[in-house]
């Protein structure tokens, strides 16, 4: 063939306003997924600080003035960390409901349904979400 | 006899003096043209409803069309015209350089799979009633262009060939015995749907995960695995040895499940089916070894 | 230049048959095709493949039935021959894992067709040739058969001695329609073509766009006799608006027709008092045109087909390509009314002269398929006749190609001492060449070249030299133009019901096209991917082939099989118990006859009423 | 986790973990959401509260194992997004070694926290 046009990537991206909703959940759980183990690494770093927390006295540890126990709830002590926390909830949740979506999808479940179901997973993830606003801002000074 | 003459393309198309040809040298030179506005005017002289369509335009050849460009045409619209038709129409009435494959007008010869209106559909099996003006028609995204509507297949029949699809047997009986291989209806009915694949491509056209890696198999060619995998014709030894094909790392397990495959083929192939099943009939093969 | 021992144009069925035979014979074989084989026609047949499989059938009433469906204008030999290869052909597709549907303990299915006395169509679904041409597609790709795709096949490379029995074909002239580059590709053994059928000649038509009877036109134009070009069946069931056929498996299944006033007119107005629906495809069309014709048709136009009747369960397994057809080009749900339904161009009866091994008289010069008339379906062909004509003849022409022994054919080809000619027939105009001939200087100054490469040599320099003037003229007429205007006489006067004036009106109008052509240009100045180029030169195919139909059509002056003659109204047997032949003869078409060949190999088939 | 990774390339041996886990995730995900912020809520935890959580072996294992299950999880999903990308040859010899470095650092990390919150160390 003398000649061809590539379109390229870019054309390719430019198309996502006609994506379906197994393109999306795809997208989202992709996007989820790298906020989880981007979250688990953070988690487990700010948990190391119980390795100093273990060398301290136990009456600082009783009065929940060990490093640990400082840091946790200076942390939560802070809305936007409350914030960043129901972001994380519904990360998760959503992460959870289609990753069982795509569970059954693999064992061949319900298949003709597959787009209700991503929206069901993302009106569910919309609920709990918000019916957990009360409980994640107990307790925070605003 | 005379009442035969009545076919359908002649009831409503306008009476334009320009379409008719070549009594009018006027109309020839209108023709020749394939500019934008052009086609506009001559919107305006047909009478009656039309269809306004976008065609996407390039050929490397061609001064003015080398950066893609889009065309608008308006073409007298009939009951039950399809895609397919209001391209044939602009090309046979407009500009007879604008170049698409097609061939069967029924759904089975797979040329004219576009991508209309942001989706990838058969030219000659999508009512242009049922879609929202002006009908944008494109080139199958993820594959290169060759001129207009024209796509390169080539990649495509690759992976198509690349899955050994042709029936490979153990041991069929001699043809003189005139002697047929047994096989179940309800086996029949399992392969049914995967053997109705026409090439149209496209399903591969539509996927993401083919798009960003070029040997991924592609929902096509797995499909075709699985209708000689599941066709209890080929003994289990074949079927192992397709399976181990389809496992390869650009095989079934680049399949993200996007379920686009399965809503643009044209056949209702439930590709995304296809490809789990032949996941699980792998995993379940490689546990034996555990 | 390519080069191999044997060149098969086409990849439909018939030419897919024939590359594997030659294949398995030995031959280098490589297959040059306008379209990718997946694309070819032979995928839109639907309803199945006649063979004689079961207990209780064989192979003698299969031929029995397709001698009488041809009203008698097949050939003995050839027929037989159909009939009794055709089961181990069909067998041989089930073991190349073909899906045929099947019965309770896992044998093929077969169901009752049209004009047979048995249930002998063997089918997939409603989608056989769909099967059929993957399955055989696959063998190709197994074997590892070169393929050139969408190379468009423009002329044959043949010697121009005097008596076109002693020419020779030594390859064909093709342009790679991605790049336009023209190429010879030379046949060290055989050229077979196969490709297909002409119905663009007509504008209701079952046909693809790609049936525009390229093979025909370029074996008449080397010499090779185009045979019985008269015969076209028109299908009684095609959807109005699109053409697009409802096989005969409806019917077969038990599908009734109705007039507008709700008459199952087959038996009501007693067009086939015994068959009724599952008459000959004539017949039904026939009667078809007839109630439309005496105002009891729906919409004036066509009648209904029902088969709602047969419940959901029984049309989802066996027909359910039917529904979505009809959904899909004409917007009716069969479960719930009535498919509309008229007779369409379907079929071409007639093609290029041939012997039981595919040959031609010209040497190295084969043709199966649609495209060639070995003469089994005569008249008229039976549904489920066609699939296993490619099948069976794909295969011996390949065989023959390659160069094995298959026998002396009985079949005699070309101008010979057994032909008689014609002379009374008065034509209205002058047929064939008009004026001046686009191919340019080469062919005139280049002499006689002899040597195979010569001459392909010679004649891949026309074919460019023709390209370059089509695409150098920058006005003048337009291919779709004169191809819409020849479609529209072939339909209004070559239809299901011709008369003496109406040919001659579109003889006159065949000319009248042959002289615009000689202005006509391609548009598109693009040598990428040009289909307008490719179209103009279909369209000049179509011409030709458009002409031998309406020649046909003129000079036979009974009614036999599907070619009715008003002012004729009976099967004249002492006459024309003969193929209609017309050969191209340097421009000047000239027309002979050949007699049928009734004796088969057991019996002679004695001419009866055709009543079904 | 890297010999187990190079056995996985051609099968569905990574593809299948990865439903595995997931399943597995589920139920300790739910259960370690609902423990920590509707039980016993974030802001209360303190150092005294984990370590009696974490003094029980169960707690301790299923917490471990949590780790272990989702290190897994994530850092084989991070690599199969990039794979299915089109990642190949030497790069993705690079981006396994560099996942597998972080995945088993994450791990360790973790079950040396783990242990100090259990006062095993
Ligand atoms: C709708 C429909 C239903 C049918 N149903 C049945 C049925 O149920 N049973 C039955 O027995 N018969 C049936 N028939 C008839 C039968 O299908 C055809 O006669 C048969 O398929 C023709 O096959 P072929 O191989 O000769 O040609 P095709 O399949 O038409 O193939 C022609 C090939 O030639 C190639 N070609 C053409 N011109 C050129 C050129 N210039 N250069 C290069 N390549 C070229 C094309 O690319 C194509 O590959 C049906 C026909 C139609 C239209
Ligand atoms: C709680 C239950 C969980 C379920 C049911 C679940 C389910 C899944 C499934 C099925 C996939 C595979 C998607 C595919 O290959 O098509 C996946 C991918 C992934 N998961 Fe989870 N997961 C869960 C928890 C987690 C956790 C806790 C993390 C983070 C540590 C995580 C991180 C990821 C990542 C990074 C991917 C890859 C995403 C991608 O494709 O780019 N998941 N998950
Ligand atoms: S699977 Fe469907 S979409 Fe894909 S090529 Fe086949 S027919 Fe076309
Ligand atoms: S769109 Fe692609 S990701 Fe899988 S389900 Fe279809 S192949
Ligand atoms: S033209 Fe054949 S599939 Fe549309």
């Amino acid at each position: 063939m003398s000649q061809s046009y590539n379109r390229g990537l870019i054309e390719d991206f430019g198309r996502w306003k006609e994506f379906s909703a197994g393109m999306w959940a795809w997208i989202f759980h992709k996007f989820t997924g790298w906020m989880l183990i981007g979250y688990l690494f953070t988690h487990i770093a700010v948990l190391s600080t119980s390795i100093s927390a273990a060398g301290e006295s136990t009456d600082v540890i009783e009065a929940q003035n060990d490093i640990y126990s400082t840091t946790l709830q200076g942390l939560e002590g802070l809305f936007l960390i409350r914030l960043l926390e129901i972001g994380l909830l519904a990360v998760a949740v959503f992460h959870i409901l289609n990753g069982l979506r795509l569970l059954m999808v693999d064992l061949g479940i319900g298949l003709e349904s597959q787009d209700k179901s991503f929206y069901a997973s993302l009106v569910l993830t919309g609920a709990i979400t918000v019916a957990s606003v009360p409980t994640f801002l107990t307790g925070v000074g605003i | 006899m005379s009442t035969q003459q009545a076919e359908p393309e002649s009831q409503e198309a306008p009476e334009d003096p320009a379409m008719k040809g070549a009594e009018s040298p006027a109309a020839e030179e209108q023709k020749g043209g394939g500019m934008v506005d052009e086609h506009a005017e001559k919107a305006a002289e047909l009478e009656g409803e039309t269809v306004h369509i976008k065609v996407f335009r390039y050929d490397p050849e061609v001064e003015g069309k080398q950066e893609p460009r889009f065309d608008d045409f308006h073409v007298p619209f009939e009951k039950g015209m399809t895609v397919l038709d209001s391209v044939m129409y602009a090309r046979d009435e407009y500009d007879s350089s604008l170049t698409f494959r097609h061939s069967c007008r029924q759904a089975v010869c797979g040329s004219d799979a576009f991508f209309v209106n942001g989706k990838q559909r058969l030219g000659c099996k999508t009512q242009i009633s049922d879609l929202e003006q002006p009908v944008r028609i494109e080139p199958l995204p993820h594959q290169e262009v060759v001129k207009d509507l024209v796509v390169d297949m080539d990649h495509f029949y690759d992976q198509m060939h690349t899955v050994e699809p042709y029936f490979q047997d153990e041991d069929t009986p001699p043809v003189d015995d005139l002697e047929e291989q047994r096989q179940s209806q309800e086996n029949r009915e399992k392969i049914k749907m995967s053997s109705r694949c026409i090439w149209c491509g496209a399903c591969m056209s539509s996927c993401n995960i083919a798009a960003g890696d070029n040997e991924y198999l592609g929902p096509a060619a797995i499909n075709k695995a699985y209708k000689f995998a599941m066709d209890d014709r080929e003994g289990e030894e074949i079927k192992e040895h397709r399976l181990r094909i389809l496992e390869q790392e650009h095989g079934v397990w680049r399949c993200q499940t996007q379920f686009s495959c399965t809503e643009v083929c044209p056949k209702d192939i439930p590709l995304t089916e296809h490809i789990q099943e032949l996941k699980r009939e792998a995993v379940k093969k490689n546990l034996k070894f555990w | 230049m390519y080069e191999h021992d044997v060149i098969v144009v086409g990849a439909g069925g018939a030419g897919l048959r024939a590359a594997i035979a030659a294949h398995e014979a030995g031959a280098d074989v490589a297959m040059v095709t306008k379209l990718h084989p997946v694309r070819s026609h032979t995928g839109a047949a639907e309803g199945g493949i006649n063979a004689a499989l079961q207990e209780g059938d064989d192979w003698e009433l299969h031929a029995y039935d397709t001698m009488k469906g041809s009203d008698y204008l097949g050939d003995a030999p050839a027929v037989e021959t159909l009939a009794q290869n055709a089961p181990e052909e069909t067998i041989n597709l089930e073991h190349w894992g073909m899906p045929f549907s099947r019965e309770d303990d896992g044998t093929v299915s077969q169901r009752p067709f049209g004009g047979l006395s048995y249930p002998r169509t063997t089918y997939a679904g409603a989608e056989t040739g769909h099967h059929l041409l993957h399955t055989m597609y696959e063998q190709v790709v197994k074997r590892g058969i070169q393929v050139y795709d969408e190379w468009y096949v423009m002329d044959l490379a043949t010697t121009d001695e005097d008596d076109p029995n002693d020419r020779e074909c030594h390859g064909v002239v093709a342009y790679d329609v991605q790049s336009g580059n023209i190429e010879g590709f030379k046949a060290n053994n055989g050229v077979v073509l196969a490709t297909g059928g002409p119905g663009q000649a007509f504008d209701h038509t079952t046909n693809a766009v790609s049936c525009t009877g390229d093979g025909h036109a370029m074996a008449y134009r080397a010499g090779a006799p185009l045979e019985d070009m008269e015969f076209i069946q028109f299908h009684p069931t095609s959807l109005p608006s699109t053409g697009v056929l409802i096989s005969e498996g409806v019917r077969g299944e038990g599908g009734i027709l109705y007039n507008s006033e709700g008459e199952r007119f087959m038996f009501e107005y007693g067009y086939a008092n015994n068959s009724g629906e599952l008459a000959s495809r004539d017949v039904v069309a026939r009667a078809e045109l007839t109630e439309v014709g005496e105002g009891r048709g729906v919409d004036d136009e066509y009648v209904h087909l029902d088969m709602r009747h047969l419940g959901e369960e029984r049309i989802m397994d066996r027909l359910e390509n039917i529904l979505h057809l009809a959904e899909d080009f004409e917007g009716v749900d069969g479960l719930v009314e009535p498919m509309p339904v008229k007779p369409g161009q379907h079929y071409a009866m007639g093609g290029i002269e041939v012997d039981e091994n595919g040959q031609t008289c010209v040497d190295g010069l084969y043709a199966a398929g649609e495209c060639a008339c070995v003469s089994v379906h005569g008249g008229n062909r039976l549904g489920g006749n066609a699939l296993p004509e490619l099948i069976v003849f794909g295969k011996r022409a390949g065989q023959h190609a390659a160069g094995e022994d298959l026998g002396e054919p009985e079949i005699r080809t070309g101008y010979g001492d057994d032909v008689e000619d014609e002379t009374d027939t008065e034509l209205p105009v002058a047929p064939g060449k008009a004026g001046l001939e686009t191919s340019g200087s080469v062919a005139a100054d280049g002499g006689m070249a002899t040597d195979a490469e010569g001459v392909l040599q010679r004649k891949v320099e026309t074919a460019r030299e023709h390209v370059d003037t089509l695409m150098d003229k920058d006005d003048g007429v337009q291919h779709a133009e004169i191809r819409a205007k020849l479609q529209q006489a072939m339909t209004d006067y070559v239809n299901v019901f011709r008369t003496e004036e109406g040919v001659k009106k579109a003889l006159e109008i065949i000319r009248e096209c042959r002289e615009e052509y000689q202005d006509v240009y391609v548009d598109d100045p693009s040598r990428t991917f040009n289909t307008d180029l490719q179209q103009t030169i279909e369209t000049r195919n179509l011409i030709d082939v458009a002409e031998t139909i309406a020649l046909g059509a003129l000079v036979r002056d009974e009614f036999r099989g599907a070619h009715w003659r008003k002012e004729h109204q009976e099967r004249k047997d002492e006459e024309w118990l003969k193929h209609t032949l017309i050969s191209w003869d340097d421009g000047s078409p000239s027309i002979f006859y050949r007699p049928v060949i009734l004796e088969g190999e057991n019996k002679t088939y004695e001419p009866k009423e055709r009543s079904y | 986790m890297a010999e187990r990774y190079s056995s996985f390339t051609p099968g569905g041996t990574g593809w299948f973990l990865q439903r595995v886990t997931a399943a597995f995730l589920v139920v300790v995900l739910a259960f370690h959401f609902f423990l920590l912020h509707f039980v016993n809520h974030a802001y209360e935890v303190s150092f005294m509260g984990t370590q009696a959580r974490m003094e029980n072996i169960g707690y301790f294992l299923t917490m471990v194992l949590f780790l272990v299950t989702a290190a897994f999880h994530g850092v084989n999903g991070v690599y199969n997004a990039l794979v299915n990308q089109g990642l190949e040859g030497t790069q993705k010899k690079v981006v396994l070694a560099v996942l597998t470095i972080a995945g088993v650092g994450l791990v360790a990390q973790g079950t040396y926290v783990a242990l100090t919150m259990s006062g095993m160390i």
